[in-house]
C-alpha cells in the first residue's frame, strides 16, 4: 500500500522509520510521528466507523481531542484490547492494529445500513419512549436488541496484563496546555521561581503552534517552541509531561493529569531494563494555581449530508497538511464564517492541490488572510455557504447558494461544485471544559460568538481559551497570566518575560454561522448533523423543542446531543444556537452548558492507580502470622485484618472439611486446651487521674470500684442507647486503664473516646493511646490450660491467687507478660500478652509444652461456637444498631444509678426504645436436635400464615455444638425475655418449617463453674 | 517490674533478662528468601534502598508542652519540638523526639532503652499529668535512601515531599498508600518511614512494587 | 394527549415529524390550586399525577424552580429493587416495584423498565449472615429474593471475578430476579405528560421563595412568579428539602450530601444485570446505549454543589476493578454528582409537619429513584386524604423523637 | 477534593487525611435525663443542614487526630476559616452578607 495522501515534503513526522499497522485486518504503512489518523489519511481511507443509529460511513473529522468518529477499537491480543479509542490521539506504533468499533460485515459495505436509510425517519429523537411498549411482556426481547446494536468497542474478556500508577504532584502554577499561552505562562512563571508543572495531550508541545503558518521573530514559529522547551527542560523547578491531558479539575484546584507513559509505544507496557513500565501514570496535583492555556475548538457548520466522509474541520485540515504532510483529499471547497479558516485553503494550495473555491458567509469578507487567498488566484465566493455535501460513502461535491443568516433562508439559485473534500468552520470555541468542572458556569461573549470561562478561584485562562486569538496577544496573555499565578502563589517578585514579535494581522470579523439554511425545511432537508457520534441532527433538535422540550439540559438529554465520548466538543455550541433560534431566545437564554469530568476518557485503570489485586486494600498481619500460614490456616477477613477461621488437618490424606476442623478444635477446648491468636482485639491503653471517671462516661456499667489487679466488661452505646462496641478493661493502677474492643471496632472507639474527650470533657485529665500493635496476644484456654501454662510460667496460677477477671504481669516462655484471666469460651482460660517482637517466640515455646496436651490451634469458626455456646454477643453479629444493652437482657452491664447521665442511657427511655416488646435477645433450641438453624432465618409464631407473614425476629448465631451434640441459635425475638420456653417457627425457602424452643442464650454450664476453676 | 497494686500508673518492661529470639514486623518478608517472591536486592541499578531499622525503643509522650518540655531537655538531653511537626535528634543521632500533634510526642531511641527512659520520665514529671505510653512493639522504623526516594514517596503519599514544604527536621503523619504512616526527615539523603506493626507488611509490598521502576533494593 | 406508539412513529415519520405535540403545557400559574406540589423531580410528577388519576384531583400544581427532572432524577444510577430488610421498608419500595410494572402501558410512555435483576455481592461471612438474613425477611414479605452462591454468580455474570484471588473474594450473593433499571429521565417526562394531560399545571422556572402561613395552617407559598395560593402542599423536593423546611420555620432529621455516579464510554454488552457490592464499595449495570453505569459511595460532608470528592470515584473504580478485574481498559467517560437528602436510618420521611396543610416527602437518600411511583403513589394518596397512607406512617418525622428508627442502615447496610 | 488547614498541624493537608464529623457547636444538653424527648431527638438527628455557610466538625484523623471546626460554604465547598475547638468561628452566613452590602455600598458610592 502507497501512502497517496503523504506529500514528499514536510510534517513533523520521522520518515526513516516507517511503521507497519493494521486497520479492519489490512496491512498500512505510516511514520514515526504520526498519529493513526494522520496515517489512515496519509493512507486514504475515507470510512473509519459505521454511526451507531443510523448506521452511516463516517470519516476523519478532527485532528485532536474532539473528533467525533474516528473511535476505534485497538490491541493485538484479547487482553490487551482497548475499546474506544480515538485514533486522532494515538500515536503510530510498530504493529499497532486497530478495527472499527461498528459496521458489519465491514464498514465500507454495513448490513446494518439499511436501518439508518429505511428506518432513519421512524427514529427521531426519543423514539424509543413512544414505542416498544406493546405487548409489555415484549419489551425485554426489544430490549435485547437494542442493546445490541448500541455501543461502541468492546471490553476486553481478559484481565488486563498491564500496571498503572499516581504521582501526588504539588506545584505552585499548574500550565494546562503548551502552546503559545501556556509556553509563555510556563516560562514566565518560571523565571519568576515558581513550581512551574506544564502538561499538553499532544504527543509533542507546542499546540497551536505546531501546525502555524506564522512567524515569531522573523522565523517559523515552531523554532520559538523548541527554544522555549529546551529553556524549561533545563530548569529544575519546571516538570514537563507531554502526552499528559488533564482531564479532571476539582475543588481546591485539584487536577488530574493523565499522562500516557507507553500508550504510543505498544498495546501492552513493553519492559525497560527488566522492570515492567507503567501504561498510564495519574498525577494528582495540587496547584496553587492554575493557568488555563487549553486553547479553543474550531466548530464545524451544520449542514446536509455534513457527516459524509470528506468532510473536516479548515483546522484539522491544516494540521493535517503541515505536522503530517498528509492531504486529505484532491479538490477542496471550504466553507467558512471567518478569515481564520481561510489558512486550510492556503495550506492546501501550497500542497499543490486544487482548492475549487472558499465559501464564505460574510458579504465582504477583507481581512489579510482573505487578500493572501485572492491573489492565489482562489474563488472567493461571498454571502455564500455549502448547504449540502454531495456523496454517501466520500464527498463528492458541495452545494452552494446564497443564504441570508437573518432570516435564516437560502436567497439564491444553487451552484454545484465538485470536490472531494469541504472544510469547514464556524469560528471557535474556548475550551472551557476544565474550569466548568467544578460547577462554575461558563459565560456567553457575543462578540467572541462563544462561551469563556467562569470566575474560578485560583484559576487563570489564557489565550484562547478566553477568545484571544490574535498570536502576539495570545503569547502577552499567556506571559501575564503566568505572571499573575506566579504573584498569587507566592512569589514576591516576578521577572517579566521578553516575547517573541509576532506579526500583525488585519482581520475581519467573522459572522454568527452555525446551522446552515437549507432550500427545505431543517424536518425536510436531508440529515444536518450537529454530534456526530450520537447521531444528533438539526432535525432532532427541532422536533425535541416543538415536543416542549425548552432548557438545553431537556434538548440534551431527549435527543442525546452531548453524551458522547467526546462531550460534545464540536456538538453543543452549534446545538444550543439550533435550540435558541427555534425558541426565539438568545443561547445564553436556553442555558449555559456544564461539562463533567472527564475532558477526555481516561481507563478505569489508571484511575485505579496501583490500588489493584492484593494492594487493593491493605491485608493487616498478627505476630504470629506467618505461622498460621505454615500451619495450613484458612483465614477469615475481619475488617482488613487476616485471622485464622480454622486450621484444618489432615486426616488420612484427606483435608478436613471445616465442620470437621472445627467440630475437633472445640473438643479440644473443652476436653483439652486450645489456644487463639486474639492480637486483633484492639487495645487501648487511658491512663489519667480523670480515667475512671471518663470509662464511668463511655460505658454502660460502673467503674467507680473496679480495683487495681481487675478486669471487668463493659459495654458501650452510642447516644441513641445502641450498642457500639463491647469489650473488657482492666484496672492496671488507679489512673491507668486498658481497654479491649472488637477486632472491627478498634478505630471507632478510638476515634469516639477522643470524640468525647475533645469536644466535651475536655477538662478530664486523662489520654487515650492506642496499643493494639504493641501487644500480641494469645488466649490459651481449656481444662489443660493452667497445667500448659505452668510449665513455661513464673506467675502463681492457683486458682484463688490469680481469681477469674484478675490479672498478673509474669514471665511467659522467659519473655515478660501481662496474663489476663479472662474467658471468651467459658472454660479456664488465660489471655497472654507480650510485646509483639517476641511473640513468635512465646507461641511456639507454648507449642512446644502443649504437645503433650494436644494443644490445639483455633480459629475465629470455633471461637464463634465457643462463646455462642456460653451466650456471649459478638457486638455486630448478635447486634445490628438497633440493639439496646436491656435488649440483650445485660441489666446487670446497666448504672442506671450513675451520677453522671452516660453515653446512651437518655435514650432508653424514648418511647419505642423502652417498649417492652422490643426484639430481645435469646437463645433458640431447634426441636430436633441434627437441625442447625440458618443464620438470618426469619422467626415467625404462627406457622401457618399467609406470606406477608408477621416476623418476630431473627436468628443471629446458630451452630452445631459437638459438645451439645445439637444444634442451637441464639436470636432476637419480640418480647423474647418473656416467652422463655414457647415454641417459635422458622420457615425455610424449600418449605420446610423448623420448629425451636426460646431458651436463655447460655446453652453450657450456666453457672460458670468451668471457668472459675 | 513494677508494683501494680498501689502504683496510680501501671510501668512494664517488656523487654526479657534472656536473649530471646526477636521478630520484626518486616522480619518475615525482608529475610526469607525462600518466600515466593523474595526481597529485591540492592544492586548497582538501585535507585532507592529501602532498610527496616527493627526492634528500636518507641514511646509516646502525652502532656502539655510546659509540662513535658523541662523533663524532656533534662532526661533525653534535647529539646522537646513544641512547634508543630518538629523532628529533633540528640548528639548522637540516635535518640529523636517527634511532634505529633499539641500533647503528643514520638520518642525513639536504640533497642532496649525504652523503659528506663520511661521511668527516668516519670520520676521527673512527678505528680503532673501526662501519659507515657510503650509502643516499641507496635511499630517499626524504616529507611528510604538513594534519587529516587522522593519520586517514590511521591507515588506513595499524597503529602509534598518537595524540600521546599519537607526539610530536614520535618517530620510529619500522613495517608500512605491506604494506610497511615509517619514520614521523617532525619537528613539531607535519607526518609524515615514509622509504621503500625499490623500494616508493614503491606506498605512493604507497596514500596516493593512501586518501587520497581527505580530498581528499589532491600538491604538485609 | 397524543397516543404514542410504533404505528404512530410511522405516522409522524411520512409527516417528516412535523406534527409531534408538546408533551406538556407551559401554563401560566392560577392563583389557586387544591394541591402544590413543590418540587418537579420524578417524586413530585409522580405525586400530581396519582392525585389527578387516582384521586381525581386535577387542579393541582407542580412547582419547579428548575427544569422538570433536573435534580436526582436525572442523576442516579437508575436501579430498582425492593429487597429491603424490614418489613416497612420493604412493602414501601415493593409497592413501588408493583407499580413499576405496568409503569410504560400506564404513562403511554416507555419507561424502559427492564428486570434484569439485582446482585448484592457479599465478600465476608458477616455480609453473608446479613444477606441470608435479608433474603428470609424478603421472601417472607413476599419478595423475591434468593441466596446463590459464587459459581451461580459466575454463571449469571462471566465477566466478574469470583476466584479466590481477590483480596476479598465474593462468597455469594442475593439475587433478585424481578429489579433491575430503569430509563430515569423518561420517568420524569413520561410522569410530566401523563399529569399534564389529565389538567396538571407544571410550572418550570418557579420557584418557592416562602410559605403562607396563618395559624399554623399553610394557605400558600410566595414565589418568583407571584403568590400562589393552596391549603395543601406537598414538599418533595429531596436535597432542597431543608431549604424549604427553614422557610415555613422548621427543622428537619436530614442532611444533604454529595452522591457521585459516573459512566463509561459505550460498549457492546457485556454485563446483563446489576451487581453490587456493600462490602467493596461500588455498583454496576450497563445502560442500553452500553455505558457502564457506575455509582460510587456518598461523600461524607454536606454539600449542594452536585459533585463531590474525587477519592471518592477512586475508591468506587478500585471496587469495581476488583470485581471485574478486565474493566481495567474500559474508560471513564464522565462523572457527576447528585444532592441526597438522608436521614440517620437510611429510610424516608413521609410526613405531616407541624404546619397543618404542609406535608413532606424527602429524606430518600440513595432510595429515591427505585421508589419514585410507590412514593407518589401513597404521598398523593396522603395529601388527597390529609392523613398518611398506611404504607407512609412509619416514615412520620415523628420517629425521630420516639426511637421508632427504621434503621435499613444499621441493619443490613444496604444503599442505593 | 478539599484542602485544609489543619488548625493544630498549622499547615494545609489533602482531604485524604480527614474525616468530616457532621455540623460543629452541637452540645450536649447539661442534663440529658431532663430532657424531653423532643429535645433529646432534635440533639441526635435535627440539624440545620444549610445550603450556604456550614460549620463544622472535622477531625484530622490521619495526622495529629485532633478534632477542629471548619466554615464551609455548601455549594461552591469554599473554605473561609478552619478554627480549634472551643473557638468560635468568625465568619458566619451573618458576617459574609455584611461584608457583601458593605462592597455594594461602596461600590454605588
Amino acid at each position: 500500500m502507497t501512502q497517496t495522501n503523504r506529500l514528499q515534503q514536510g510534517g513533523r513526522i520521522d520518515r526513516s522509520r516507517t511503521l507497519s499497522f493494521t486497520f479492519n485486518g489490512k496491512t498500512y504503512r505510516g511514520y514515526d510521528g504520526d498519529t493513526l489518523a494522520s496515517a489512515l489519511l496519509a493512507n486514504g481511507i475515507d470510512i473509519v466507523n459505521r454511526s451507531f443509529k443510523y448506521s452511516r460511513p463516517r470519516g476523519i473529522v478532527a485532528a485532536g481531542a474532539e473528533e467525533p468518529n474516528a473511535v476505534v477499537q485497538l490491541g493485538s491480543t484479547e487482553a490487551a484490547q482497548v475499546p474506544n479509542v480515538r485514533a486522532t490521539q494515538q500515536g503510530l506504533y510498530e504493529g499497532l492494529a486497530a478495527c472499527s468499533t461498528n459496521g458489519w460485515p465491514n464498514v465500507q459495505r454495513d448490513m446494518m445500513s439499511w436501518v439508518g436509510k429505511l428506518g432513519g425517519g421512524f427514529m427521531p429523537p426519543g423514539f424509543y419512549y413512544k414505542t416498544f411498549m406493546a405487548p409489555a411482556s415484549m419489551w425485554m426481547t426489544y430490549e435485547k436488541y437494542i442493546r445490541k446494536g448500541a455501543g461502541l468497542g468492546r471490553a476486553p474478556s481478559e484481565n488486563d496484563p498491564d500496571i498503572y500508577d499516581h504521582l501526588n504532584q504539588h506545584c505552585d502554577v499548574l500550565v494546562v496546555g503548551a502552546g503559545p499561552a501556556g509556553l509563555a505562562a510556563a516560562l514566565c512563571a518560571a523565571n519568576s521561581g515558581a513550581r512551574v508543572i506544564l502538561c499538553d495531550e499532544q504527543e509533542e508541545m507546542g499546540g497551536s503552534l505546531l501546525d502555524s503558518r506564522e512567524m515569531l521573530d522573523n522565523a517559523p514559529a515552531g523554532q520559538w517552541v523548541t527554544s522555549t522547551l529546551n529553556l524549561l527542560a533545563g530548569m529544575d523547578n519546571v516538570t514537563l509531561l507531554p502526552r499528559t491531558t488533564a482531564n479532571g479539575y476539582h475543588d481546591h484546584n485539584f487536577v488530574t493529569l493523565h499522562e500516557r507513559r507507553t500508550e504510543h509505544l505498544s498495546d501492552t507496557a513493553p519492559k525497560l531494563r527488566n522492570h515492567r513500565q507503567v501504561r498510564a501514570r495519574l498525577h494528582r496535583v495540587r496547584a496553587g494555581q492554575v493557568v488555563l492555556a487549553t486553547g479553543a475548538h474550531e466548530r464545524p457548520l451544520v449542514y446536509a449530508n455534513n457527516d459524509v466522509p470528506g468532510n473536516l474541520l479548515a483546522s484539522a485540515v491544516s494540521n493535517y497538511i503541515r505536522r503530517y504532510a498528509v492531504v486529505p483529499g484532491n479538490k477542496l471547497v471550504l466553507s467558512t464564517s471567518n478569515d481564520h479558516a481561510y489558512r486550510a485553503a492556503l495550506d492546501w494550495a501550497d500542497a499543490e492541490r486544487e482548492v475549487v473555491a472558499i465559501v464564505d458567509a460574510r458579504d465582504k469578507p477583507d481581512g489579510d488572510l482573505v487578500q493572501q487567498a485572492r491573489a492565489k488566484g482562489i474563488r472567493v465566493i461571498t454571502g455564500s455557504a455549502v448547504i449540502e455535501a454531495n456523496g454517501t460513502h466520500r464527498v463528492t461535491g458541495a452545494r452552494v447558494a446564497k443564504v441570508d443568516l437573518e432570516r435564516f433562508a437560502v436567497t439564491g439559485p444553487v451552484e454545484e461544485l465538485v470536490c472531494d473534500t469541504i472544510a469547514t468552520s464556524g469560528g471557535y470555541s474556548p475550551v472551557v471544559h476544565l474550569a466548568s468542572h467544578i460547577g462554575v458556569r461558563p459565560t456567553w461573549r457575543e462578540d467572541l460568538l462563544g462561551f469563556v470561562p467562569g470566575d474560578v478561584k485560583g484559576m487563570r485562562p489564557a489565550g484562547g481559551s478566553q477568545g484571544v486569538y490574535a498570536l502576539g496577544d495570545v503569547l502577552a496573555d499567556g506571559a501575564q497570566s503566568g505572571a499573575e499565578a506566579a504573584k498569587a502563589s507566592g512569589i514576591a517578585s516576578v521577572v517579566e518575560l521578553s516575547l517573541p514579535q509576532a506579526e500583525v494581522r488585519q482581520e475581519s470579523p467573522a459572522c454568527a454561522l452555525y446551522q446552515v439554511p437549507h432550500e427545505k425545511t431543517t424536518l425536510r432537508a436531508p440529515k444536518q448533523f450537529v454530534d456526530q457520534q450520537n447521531d444528533v441532527t438539526a432535525a432532532g433538535i427541532e422536533v425535541a423543542t416543538r415536543e416542549g422540550f425548552e432548557s438545553i439540559e431537556h434538548v440534551k438529554r431527549y435527543t442525546a446531543l452531548g453524551f458522547g465520548t467526546d462531550q460534545g466538543k464540536l456538538g453543543n455550541i452549534n446545538g444550543m444556537a439550533i435550540a435558541a433560534r427555534m425558541l426565539n431566545r438568545s443561547i445564553p437564554e436556553v442555558g449555559t452548558t456544564i461539562f463533567r469530568p472527564n475532558y477526555t476518557p481516561i481507563t478505569f485503570g489508571a484511575i485505579v492507580g496501583r490500588h489493584a489485586r492484593e494492594l487493593f486494600d491493605p491485608e493487616r498481619y498478627t505476630a504470629m502470622h506467618q505461622w498460621h500460614v505454615e500451619n495450613g490456616a484458612e483465614f477469615e477477613d475481619v475488617g482488613q485484618w487476616k485471622r485464622p477461621w480454622y486450621f484444618p488437618r489432615k486426616v488420612n490424606g484427606k483435608l478436613e472439611t471445616m465442620d470437621e476442623a472445627v467440630s475437633r478444635e472445640s473438643l479440644a477446648v473443652r476436653n483439652g486446651v486450645g489456644i487463639l491468636d486474639a492480637s486483633t482485639l484492639g487495645k487501648i491503653d487511658i491512663q489519667g487521674p480523670d480515667a475512671r471517671e471518663f470509662l464511668g462516661r463511655v460505658y454502660t456499667n460502673k467503674w467507680a470500684k473496679l480495683a487495681p489487679g481487675r478486669v471487668r466488661y463493659g459495654l458501650m452505646c452510642k447516644e441513641d442507647g445502641m450498642l457500639m462496641d463491647d469489650g473488657t478493661t482492666s484496672c492496671l493502677g488507679d489512673n491507668h486503664f486498658l481497654m479491649t474492643t472488637t477486632t472491627g471496632g478498634a478505630a471507632a472507639v478510638m476515634e469516639w473516646l477522643e470524640l468525647w474527650h475533645q469536644t466535651e470533657w475536655p477538662e478530664l485529665q486523662v489520654y487515650f493511646t492506642s496499643v493494639t500493635d504493641h501487644w500480641a496476644t494469645m488466649t490459651v484456654t481449656g481444662p489443660d490450660a493452667r497445667k500448659l501454662l505452668s510449665e513455661v510460667t513464673d506467675i502463681d496460677l492457683d486458682k484463688d491467687r490469680f481469681k477469674f477477671m484478675d490479672w498478673l504481669n509474669g514471665k511467659v516462655a522467659d519473655v515478660p507478660a501481662r496474663v489476663f484471666r479472662i474467658s471468651f469460651t467459658g472454660e479456664l482460660a488465660y489471655e497472654i500478652n507480650v510485646q509483639a517482637n517476641y511473640a513468635m517466640h512465646v507461641w511456639k515455646t507454648l507449642f512446644e509444652h502443649g504437645k503433650k496436651y494436644d494443644l490445639t490451634p483455633y480459629g475465629t469458626e470455633t471461637m464463634h461456637v465457643l462463646r455462642a455456646e456460653k451466650g456471649l454477643i459478638i457486638a455486630g453479629q448478635d447486634t445490628d444498631g438497633s440493639v439496646t444493652p436491656e435488649d440483650l437482657g445485660m441489666f446487670w452491664a446497666i448504672g442506671y444509678d450513675k451520677p453522671y447521665s452516660w453515653l446512651g442511657k437518655r435514650a432508653l427511655t424514648r418511647p419505642d426504645t423502652a417498649r417492652k416488646d422490643r426484639k430481645q435477645f435469646v437463645g433458640l433450641k431447634p426441636t430436633d436436635p441434627a437441625v442447625v438453624l440458618e443464620e438470618g432465618a426469619q422467626i415467625v409464631f404462627d406457622k401457618d400464615q399467609a406470606i406477608p407473614m408477621s416476623m418476630q425476629g431473627h436468628v443471629t448465631s446458630s451452630y452445631y455444638s459437638p459438645t451439645l451434640a445439637s444444634g442451637f441459635a441464639l436470636a432476637v425475638v419480640k418480647g423474647g425475655l418473656e416467652r422463655m420456653g414457647q415454641k417459635v417457627y422458622l420457615p425455610m425457602p424449600d418449605g420446610q418449617t423448623h420448629e425451636a424452643e426460646i431458651v436463655s442464650p447460655v446453652f453450657i454450664d450456666p453457672k460458670g463453674e468451668r471457668q472459675h476453676v | 517490674m513494677s508494683d501494680t497494686s498501689c502504683a496510680s500508673v501501671a510501668t512494664f518492661d517488656t523487654c526479657p533478662d534472656v536473649s530471646i529470639p526477636m521478630e520484626s514486623p518486616l522480619s518475615v518478608a525482608v529475610n526469607q528468601v525462600s518466600m515466593s517472591t523474595p526481597a529485591p536486592a540492592v544492586s548497582q541499578e538501585s535507585q532507592v534502598q529501602f532498610e527496616e531499622k527493627p526492634f528500636l525503643g518507641h514511646l509516646i509522650l502525652r502532656g502539655s508542652a510546659m509540662v513535658l518540655g523541662e523533663a524532656v531537655s533534662e532526661v533525653l538531653g534535647v529539646s522537646l519540638p513544641s512547634q508543630p511537626l518538629g523532628l529533633v535528634f540528640d548528639a548522637s543521632g540516635q535518640r529523636s523526639v517527634q511532634w505529633l500533634s499539641p500533647d503528643e510526642w514520638l520518642v525513639i531511641v536504640p533497642s532496649g532503652e525504652e523503659f528506663e527512659l520511661e521511668n527516668r520520665l516519670r520520676e521527673v514529671l512527678g505528680a503532673a499529668h501526662f501519659a507515657i505510653v510503650n509502643v516499641s512493639g507496635g511499630q517499626t522504623l524504616i529507611e528510604l535512601s538513594g534519587d529516587k526516594a522522593r519520586e517514590l514517596l511521591m507515588k506513595s503519599v499524597t503529602y509534598d515531599v518537595h524540600p521546599s514544604n519537607f526539610p530536614v527536621g520535618k517530620a510529619v503523619s500522613v495517608a500512605f498508600a491506604k494506610a497511615s504512616a509517619i514520614l521523617r526527615r532525619p537528613s539531607e539523603t535519607r526518609y524515615e518511614l514509622v509504621l503500625r506493626r499490623s500494616f508493614a507488611d503491606y506498605c512493604y509490598r507497596w514500596l516493593v512494587d512501586a518501587g520497581e521502576d527505580y530498581g528499589l533494593g532491600v538491604t538485609r | 394527549m397524543q397516543r404514542y406508539s410504533g404505528f404512530g412513529l410511522v405516522k409522524h415519520a411520512l409527516s417528516h415529524h412535523e406534527n409531534w405535540q408538546r408533551q406538556w403545557r407551559n401554563p401560566t400559574p392560577k392563583k389557586r390550586y387544591d394541591v402544590i406540589v413543590v418540587g418537579g423531580g420524578g417524586h413530585g410528577l409522580a405525586t400530581a399525577y396519582y392525585l389527578a388519576k387516582n384521586h381525581g384531583i386535577t387542579n393541582v400544581a407542580v412547582l419547579e424552580k428548575g427544569w422538570l427532572g433536573g435534580g436526582n432524577t436525572a442523576r442516579n444510577t437508575t436501579i430498582v429493587r425492593s429487597n429491603y430488610l424490614w418489613d416497612e421498608a420493604a412493602q414501601l419500595y415493593d409497592h413501588s416495584l408493583d407499580l413499576w410494572k405496568g409503569l410504560s402501558q400506564d404513562l403511554n410512555y416507555n419507561v424502559m423498565f427492564s428486570q434484569r435483576g439485582v446482585m448484592n455481592l457479599g465478600h465476608t461471612l458477616q455480609d453473608m449472615r446479613d444477606i441470608q438474613r435479608r433474603v428470609h425477611a424478603n421472601r417472607l414479605n413476599g419478595i423475591d429474593s434468593e441466596v446463590i452462591n459464587a459459581e451461580q454468580i459466575k454463571e449469571i455474570v462471566p465477566v466478574i471475578d469470583t476466584s479466590k484471588r481477590a483480596r476479598y473474594p465474593i462468597l455469594g450473593a442475593s439475587w433478585q430476579k424481578s429489579a433491575g433499571v430503569a430509563r430515569h429521565d423518561a420517568v420524569a417526562w413520561g410522569y410530566a405528560r401523563a399529569a399534564d394531560a389529565l389538567g396538571v399545571d407544571i410550572l418550570q422556572n418557579t420557584e418557592v421563595t416562602g410559605f403562607k402561613i396563618r395559624d399554623g395552617q399553610v394557605y400558600g407559598v410566595q414565589t418568583n412568579r407571584g403568590d400562589i395560593e393552596s391549603k395543601t402542599i406537598g414538599c418533595v423536593a429531596a436535597g432542597n428539602s431543608g431549604v424549604l423546611a427553614k422557610m415555613a420555620g422548621l427543622t428537619l432529621p436530614l442532611e444533604s450530601h454529595p452522591l457521585q455516579a459516573l459512566v463509561s464510554e459505550p460498549l457492546k454488552p457485556v454485563l446483563d444485570t446489576v451487581v453490587m457490592s456493600n462490602h467493596v464499595h461500588g455498583y454496576i449495570s450497563q445502560s442500553d446505549k452500553g455505558d457502564l453505569v457506575i455509582g460510587a459511595g456518598i461523600d461524607g460532608y454536606l454539600g449542594y454543589g452536585q459533585r463531590g470528592s474525587y477519592a471518592t470515584v477512586e475508591h468506587t473504580l478500585q471496587a469495581i476493578v476488583e470485581m471485574f478485574p478486565s474493566f481495567s481498559r474500559v474508560r471513564m467517560n464522565r462523572q457527576w454528582g447528585g444532592i441526597v437528602d438522608t436521614c440517620a436510618d437510611a429510610c424516608p420521611i413521609l410526613s405531616k409537619t407541624q404546619v397543618k396543610g404542609l406535608f413532606f416527602n424527602c429524606g430518600w437518600g440513595t432510595g429515591g429513584f427505585k421508589a419514585t411511583p410507590g412514593s407518589g403513589h401513597v404521598f398523593a394518596a396522603s395529601l388527597a386524604k390529609g392523613e398518611m397512607h398506611p404504607l407512609a406512617a412509619p416514615f412520620s418525622i415523628d420517629r425521630f423523637n420516639t426511637g421508632a428508627l427504621v434503621d435499613e442502615h444499621g441493619a443490613a447496610g444496604v444503599a442505593h | 477534593m478539599f484542602y485544609i488547614h489543619c488548625p493544630y498541624c498549622g499547615e494545609y493537608r489533602g482531604e485524604e487525611e480527614f474525616s468530616p464529623k457532621g455540623e460543629a457547636h452541637i452540645t450536649r444538653p447539661a442534663d440529658p435525663d431532663g430532657c424531653s424527648d423532643e429535645e433529646w431527638g432534635s440533639y441526635l438527628f435535627f440539624r440545620q443542614n444549610p445550603r450556604g455557610v456550614h460549620h463544622e466538625l472535622w477531625v484530622h484523623t490521619l495526622g495529629c487526630r485532633k478534632f477542629f471546626n471548619i466554615t464551609r460554604h455548601t455549594v461552591s465547598y469554599e473554605i473561609f476559616e478552619t478554627y480549634r475547638m472551643g473557638e468560635q468561628p468568625k465568619v458566619t452566613e451573618q458576617s459574609l452578607a455584611e461584608a457583601l452590602n458593605k462592597t455594594r455600598k461602596e461600590e454605588s458610592v
